[in-house]
């Protein structure tokens, strides 16, 4: 999927070092590698299935549209991309298949509103509730107490604590943000030609799905040896874009001679692009995660952002409507763990990652900047 | 041990000063059991600072203080208390947001089980209302009264806490005739009790009414002491102003400065229930006087006027032109000034400079280039400073730190400052100093003989006969009667008319 | 004329009654009966329901109860939610550490500390609270993050979930009785006690109140440290509803305790102080929260729908 | 002689210097001056950092100037974070639908409506400015989310970003004009003009400063109005600097910005108005984040250190 390295390299005109084009290889390599499997597990080390496995058909289809289904979608947090076009593809799955989505609730990332926003939603009844918890511990009990109500449940990313897949829950649908983290510690290599210094801003909160890509960035970047990470800085919200902009300008500072920034997702990296820009660090290489849309002008433009591992949301919304639709109707067999494959992003694919994230074209905005 | 002789109070060589201030030399001061003690001086001399030491709410620089011979420091309100000190605060400790007998009883509350019991609160404190001979709903908020009702409010708190020791300042500053006499009555039943009684006035008639003995502070120094029966008026009045003083209470004959231009003139003006169809005329260069006992709706006639309250119906026309006030400031552009009749709630923004409060009206007239200028403001505020006397360390000083009598001459400084044409004036003179009085009394005249008008409100009734030219008695929102000054032969017939007698 | 004196009372109380500071009981009965007819087929009557809302305002309602003697003492506590926080953290800590009653007690006195910390400030530096609790609340959950690195400390002790969660005494859920304890001696201590007076006293007009003698200084140390207390109650609650302490459990907290004061009737500026009202205004908060989710709103519409209700609430309690 | 009065007034303002109000002065030059020692190494003193430190600060300092109107008129303004997110989303839609002076202009409308709204109930209904613009939070990010999805809105107009975002003119960032214009004006109007002093007498006796013909209504209607002014300018930096719009820009900087103002000596109870003082109080706080972050601090540990910076520099601010 990453192609076009060689002509970038022509591009810049000059006759590549040794060790360049044996990183570019080994990146390319390693990126197909990513793309084609999931390092991530499930919660209870589950192997993951794919995508396909949540199929439904035609006679499922027309059982479900039948059974005049309600659902409700529990959010921890709605105000983002990743959020909207999630909840994108559960209502245009759910309205395909005949269901009625009677409340989307938000959280604002507060366990105690989550809890309450489970109670609430319950006095509606729902056949299904979609849900991603804020915090495992503090939900679980609200979660179980809807599973003993007869709710399906269908986790994103993260599941309650002390709850199995298949019997309290139908199952949980991830990206592998593992390997989304890999995806962008590759992209940075490459960016890099596998030597120089960079900073990381990480996501300071006991968070699987950012932990998870950390974990996957720093995991790979051992890989290595060449690149040195400076220092580590925590942003604890909820200004992330502000508190990411600080913590860059400090690392600015402190290392003049940076090379690039690592940011645990497209909010705060803006605000990294925002302190490159004030200290007029253009050549500043930034990775980062997930597919905004200010993330993706700097791909097309080729500025700033040098790379990213894309999370499929709007997919995982599709197949997490599958799934619990599927269980309304007692289909057994289903996969406990579903998680959909890492999306290295860079300049040359931006626009197709674009389709594949969000199923529509990029926006103009996106694409009237793409330089060739 | 109750027969104790000699002095209950004695404070010997109090000194105080308030920053690089001195305000307090050396004073020294004692009162005897059962004794009604007068404390008289200018505004700022320091009464209320001699006071508050004993009282606990400021704590000396040097001195020493003895209550029934022993010595004693007094470091808080608690410790005073202790030693059977309570005080009638000139300006009132109580709290807005509650109610009249919760203000009584404040850390006094009658419990039982550990809870108040506001019942009983509120039948104690119509028991002493009855002895003040005041009607007052004691289940009443105290921010919904006016400042007549707060004074009685704060008398009866300090009655409330049976001291021995009862420190009165200006208890009457707002009061009329009436709410006065059932003061002194009750001034008297203490006295007999053996209580002694510290008060704090300027009104010479009550003085010599009540006081066994007085001492006169001028400029924080005690000049005087004496039993009142070896002084007299003019001697107390000199020992105050440290001059002879001017005879401003004889009234002058003005009406060849009277015009017979009608400057104001209201017709049937109705303001919900406490102004009904009031018409009135005001002519060029006239003084009206607006008697009446309290609530009788003169406040809020002036204040329907000002534009700070809305006529329900009724005219205002201004040099026979009708206007609509719906604000002060409408009737600010229309040349008029009202003198509150509360300077701390309506006259002045306490926690702000004197600068900034005297030329808060004036500040067209302070710009350079439409920026206010520092220098035409100071320039501005010494001139009032100077034309009234205000007595203060520093023109930047915070009003609310200046003596209650400067602050009511910030509060006339500034308005006359502004020039009006008609100037309306509620109880100018609440807590002035006679010196003082009588200039303003004077000023009054002469801003009336250049050709400005005049209505005043004032519950002192040699003063309102002194200066008015005519006198309107309001009783229960409507004009009962209209007096020229020249019908008027003697401040009894005017008390009667008032009273609705005659 | 017996009739009229009998009478008398209840009319000048009516005349009297007002309108401005109570609109929290017609706002709340208004917007309770509007969606009890726009939601009567989603469950919103349902006593399950109206359980589960005043169930989820507990800790709201614990905290605007403390709030209103700190408002009324003309003071603001900005630090609730993060003692709450603090509070969940260290009981779920030492419960695992040392058992219940020492947990119980750990948690409250974090509470107490902290607020008695803010109070002295304010009492005696004279320092604005605004300020002070500001840094409180940064400085404390600053320390909750720190002592736990972020993470959650799961709570297994059965017998606190059941006290301070989802218990029962009898039919009667536990929290309820937390509840009704608090704003019961709220109430009565507000109303009836030299320190519910004092406090009003205090916030009313603080020299008046010097000058009668009444301990000002010490009336806003004990506010701001009831405060603490109640925000570390509130904390202890969360830790037993959601099973385990963690430094976000009240996070963001204090505007919401603030509005609810404020809804109820307590003004900013202090001398006044209406415990019941505060209760009302945790839960209208929380009736709005509920009704909206249940009409299946979008979460943005959500969000403009419950600020016009809070305007349009305020705007009708103006002065006639 | 000569020389005395010379110098009288010089030493009387000294002595009437209150530390109270001007702590904020002493504690940046204090907080400064520490960090320059501690951070030698760390390039807290390089030029671009302080530069930077400013500029990471400018939002919050134009929303304090105008808060600084709002507090002294002893009214406060939570709306000004949401206003400044959805002002920065309706610029971005606007520049992208009609152009670049067509989008400022609905941008800094969208803040004086918005204020104008919170202003109208707040003068003429009377109602407390507390409950009416923490409506308006709720309300305002609730448009923003809506009218964009949450998703963020790209700013691609060179010349927007320019005006509001890094450009310089000459060797001058545009940001920092913006700032000294905002900051110049805010305090000459507050001290030198009648609507200052108006302002001031409003929030110091709203019933004295009536009877002595401030328009009380008017000042308070415009100083909200101002405050969303000043608010939707914050928003259009932000837009500028980030180079998009969206709900979150703002969010939660009603605290910080509050927290400036009364840093700078400006009393929550009103009467008083420090600009200059603002603008410390809010360079102040971006001071204390970036010396923090420099020293490689956690955030956690940054939270408490910045806590307990303020409370010490508050409580250093007692009177004596
Ligand atoms: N808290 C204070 N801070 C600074 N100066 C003060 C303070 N209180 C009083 N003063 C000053 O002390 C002096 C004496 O004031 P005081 O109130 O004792 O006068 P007074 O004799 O009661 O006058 P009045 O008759 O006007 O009430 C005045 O100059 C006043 O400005
Ligand atoms: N004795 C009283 N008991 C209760 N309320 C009173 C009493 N006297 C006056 N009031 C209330 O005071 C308010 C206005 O009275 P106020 O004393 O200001 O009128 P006024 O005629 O200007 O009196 P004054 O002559 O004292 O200035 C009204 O609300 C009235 O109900
Ligand atoms: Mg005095
Ligand atoms: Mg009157």
């Amino acid at each position: 999927t990453v192609s076009g390295t060689t002509e970038q390299s022509e591009v810049e005109g000059t006759t590549p070092p040794a060790n360049e084009i044996d990183i570019s290889a080994q990146v390319d390599a390693a990126l197909e590698e990513l793309t084609s499997s999931v390092l991530s597990l499930g919660p209870n080390g589950e192997a993951p299935a794919g995508f396909e496995s949540t199929e439904l058909t035609a006679d499922e289809v027309a059982q479900i549209q039948a059974a005049g289904l309600t659902a409700a979608i529990v959010m921890h947090y709605a105000g983002n991309d990743w959020s909207s076009a999630q909840i994108e593809g559960l209502k245009d799955e759910f309205a395909r298949l005949g269901i009625e989505v009677v409340a989307v609730t938000d959280a604002d990332f507060k366990p105690e509103k989550q809890v309450s926003d489970i109670e609430t939603v319950m006095a509606l009844n729902p056949d299904i509730i979609i849900s991603i918890p804020t915090d495992p511990v503090a939900t679980s009990a609200a979660y179980k107490k809807a599973a003993a109500a007869g709710i399906k449940l269908v986790f994103m990313d993260n599941v309650p604590a002390d709850m199995v897949g298949g019997t309290d829950y139908v199952s949980v649908v991830s990206a592998d943000n593992m390997g989304n983290g890999a995806a962008s510690a590759h992209l940075m290599a490459k960016a890099l030609n596998g030597q120089g210094k960079i900073g990381l801003i990480y996501h300071d909160a006991d968070f699987f799905v950012t932990a998870q890509r950390y974990q996957g960035f720093k995991d790979v970047l051992s890989q290595y040896p060449g690149i040195e990470v400076v220092e580590e800085k925590g942003i604890g919200g909820p200004d992330f874009a502000g508190d990411a902009q600080a913590a860059a300008t400090a690392l600015l500072t402190k290392y003049p001679d940076i090379d690039g920034l690592w940011g645990v997702w497209d909010v705060p990296a803006e605000g990294m692009m925002a302190a490159a820009r004030e200290a007029g660090r253009l050549d500043l290489k930034i990775a980062t995660q997930d597919l905004g849309t200010n993330v993706a002008i700097q791909l097309a433009k080729n500025e700033l952002i040098i790379g990213l591992g894309a999370q499929r949301p709007y997919d995982q919304g599709v197949a997490e409507a599958r799934l619990a639709a599927a269980a309304s109707i007692g289909k057994t067999g289903l996969p406990v763990f579903v998680a959909l494959g890492a999306l290295p992003v860079s300049h040359e694919n931006v626009l197709e990652a674009w389709k594949t994230v969000y199923s529509v074209d990029a926006p103009s905005s996106v694409s009237s900047v793409y330089v060739k | 041990m109750s027969k104790e002789l000699g002095p209950v109070i004695e404070m010997r060589e109090i000194s105080k000063s308030f920053g690089s201030n001195p305000v307090l030399k050396a004073v020294d001061f004692s009162v005897e059991v059962g004794e009604v003690h007068a404390l008289a001086g200018e505004n700022g001399a320091g009464k209320s600072t001699l006071m508050k030491i004993l009282q606990g709410v400021y704590q000396k620089d040097s001195g020493s203080i003895y209550i029934s011979g022993s010595k004693v420091e007094i470091t808080d309100t608690f410790s005073a208390k202790k030693v059977g000190i309570g005080m009638v605060f000139q300006e009132f400790s109580l709290i807005p947001s509650l109610t009249v007998a919760q203000n009584i009883f404040l850390t006094n509350e009658p419990t039982k089980y550990g809870l108040i019991r506001d019942s009983k609160a509120k039948s104690l404190a119509t028991e002493l209302f009855k002895t003040m001979e005041v009607d007052l709903d004691p289940g009443r908020l105290v921010e919904s009264l006016p400042t007549a009702l707060w004074q009685l409010t704060e008398i009866a708190k300090a009655l409330a806490q049976d001291a021995k020791i009862l420190i009165m300042d200006e208890p009457t500053a707002s009061l009329a005739k009436h709410e006065t006499e059932g003061l002194f009555s009750l001034i008297q039943r203490l006295k007999k009790k053996g209580i002694s009684i510290i008060y704090i006035s300027h009104r010479m008639d009550e003085i010599y009414r009540i006081a066994d003995r007085i001492t006169v502070l001028r400029d924080g120094s005690r000049v005087l002491t004496s039993r009142l029966e070896d002084l007299t008026p003019e001697k107390i009045v000199e020992a105050i102003v440290g001059r002879e003083a001017s005879a401003h209470l004889l009234h002058h004959d003005r009406s060849e400065n009277i015009s017979e231009e009608i400057v104001l003139e209201l017709e049937n003006l109705t303001c919900g229930s406490k102004v009904q169809g009031v018409s009135l005329k005001l002519r060029r260069g006239e003084i009206l006087g607006l008697a009446g006992l309290m609530g009788s709706g003169r406040t809020e006639l002036l204040n329907t006027v000002f534009g700070v309250l809305r006529p329900t119906s009724g005219t205002i026309s201004i040099n026979g032109k009708r206007i609509r006030n719906n604000s002060p400031s409408d009737a600010i552009s229309n040349r008029i000034a009202l003198i509150p009749e509360d300077r701390r709630s309506q006259g002045l923004v306490l926690d702000h400079a004197v600068t900034e409060n005297l030329t808060l009206p004036l500040i067209d007239q302070l710009t350079v280039a439409g920026l206010l200028s520092s220098k035409k403001v100071l320039k501005k505020s010494q001139e009032i400073i100077k034309q009234f006397e205000i007595k203060l360390a520093h023109p930047e000083i915070k009003v609310g730190s200046l003596s209650g009598g400067n602050q009511q001459r910030v509060v006339i400084g500034k308005w006359l400052a502004t020039d009006p044409e008609i100037l309306m004036m509620d109880e100018p003179t609440a807590g002035v100093d006679i010196g003082t009085k009588g200039e303003i009394l004077d000023l009054v005249r002469t801003i009336a003989n250049s050709g400005k008008s005049i209505i005043l409100i004032s519950s002192e009734l040699p003063e309102l006969l002194s200066v008015s030219d005519r006198i309107l008695v309001m009783k229960d929102g409507r004009v009962s009667k209209s007096l020229d000054r020249k019908e008027i032969p003697n401040e009894e017939y005017l008390q009667l008319a008032i009273q609705g007698a005659s | 004329m017996s009739n009229q004196t009998a009478f008398a009372p209840i009319l000048s109380r009516l005349k009297r009654f007002e309108w401005r500071q109570n609109i929290i009981y017609i706002a709340f009965v208004a917007v309770f009966l509007l969606f009890a007819v726009l939601l009567r087929d989603s469950g919103f009557t349902n006593p399950n329901n109206l359980m589960n809302i005043l169930r989820q305002t507990a800790t709201i309602t614990v905290m605007a109860v403390a709030m209103t003697y700190v408002i009324a003492a003309a003071e603001i506590d900005l630090s609730v939610g993060s003692i709450a926080g603090l509070s969940s953290v260290v009981t779920a800590m030492s419960i695992s550490s040392w058992g219940l009653v020492p947990g119980i007690m750990a948690g409250l006195s974090v509470g107490l500390v902290a607020g008695a910390i803010s109070g002295g400030l304010v009492a005696w530096l004279k320092v604005p609270s605004f300020l002070v609790t500001l840094g409180m609340l940064g400085l404390l959950v600053g320390v909750a993050r720190w002592i736990t690195a972020s993470a959650p400390i799961p709570i297994a002790d059965q017998t606190y979930i059941a006290i301070f969660g989802g218990g029962q005494l009898g039919p009667v859920p536990t929290i309820f009785i937390w509840v009704t304890l608090v704003v019961g001696i709220g109430a009565i201590v507000m109303n009836k006690t030299k320190f519910g007076r004092h406090v009003r006293a205090t916030g009313g007009n603080l020299v008046a109140a010097g000058y009668t003698g009444v301990k000002t200084a010490r009336v806003k140390f004990i506010v701001l440290m009831l405060s603490g207390g109640g925000a570390a109650l509130a904390g202890m609650l969360y830790a037993g509803r959601l099973q385990s302490g963690r430094f976000q459990w009240g996070t963001g907290d204090e505007l919401s305790v603030i509005a609810a004061v404020i809804l109820g009737g307590t003004s900013l500026f202090g001398g006044r102080g209406q415990v019941i009202g505060s209760l009302f205004g945790a839960v209208f908060i929380g009736l709005i929260n509920n009704g909206l989710i249940l009409m299946g709103l979008d979460v943005s519409q959500q969000q403009v729908v419950r600020g016009a209700i809070i305007i349009l609430a305020v705007a009708l309690s103006r002065k006639k």
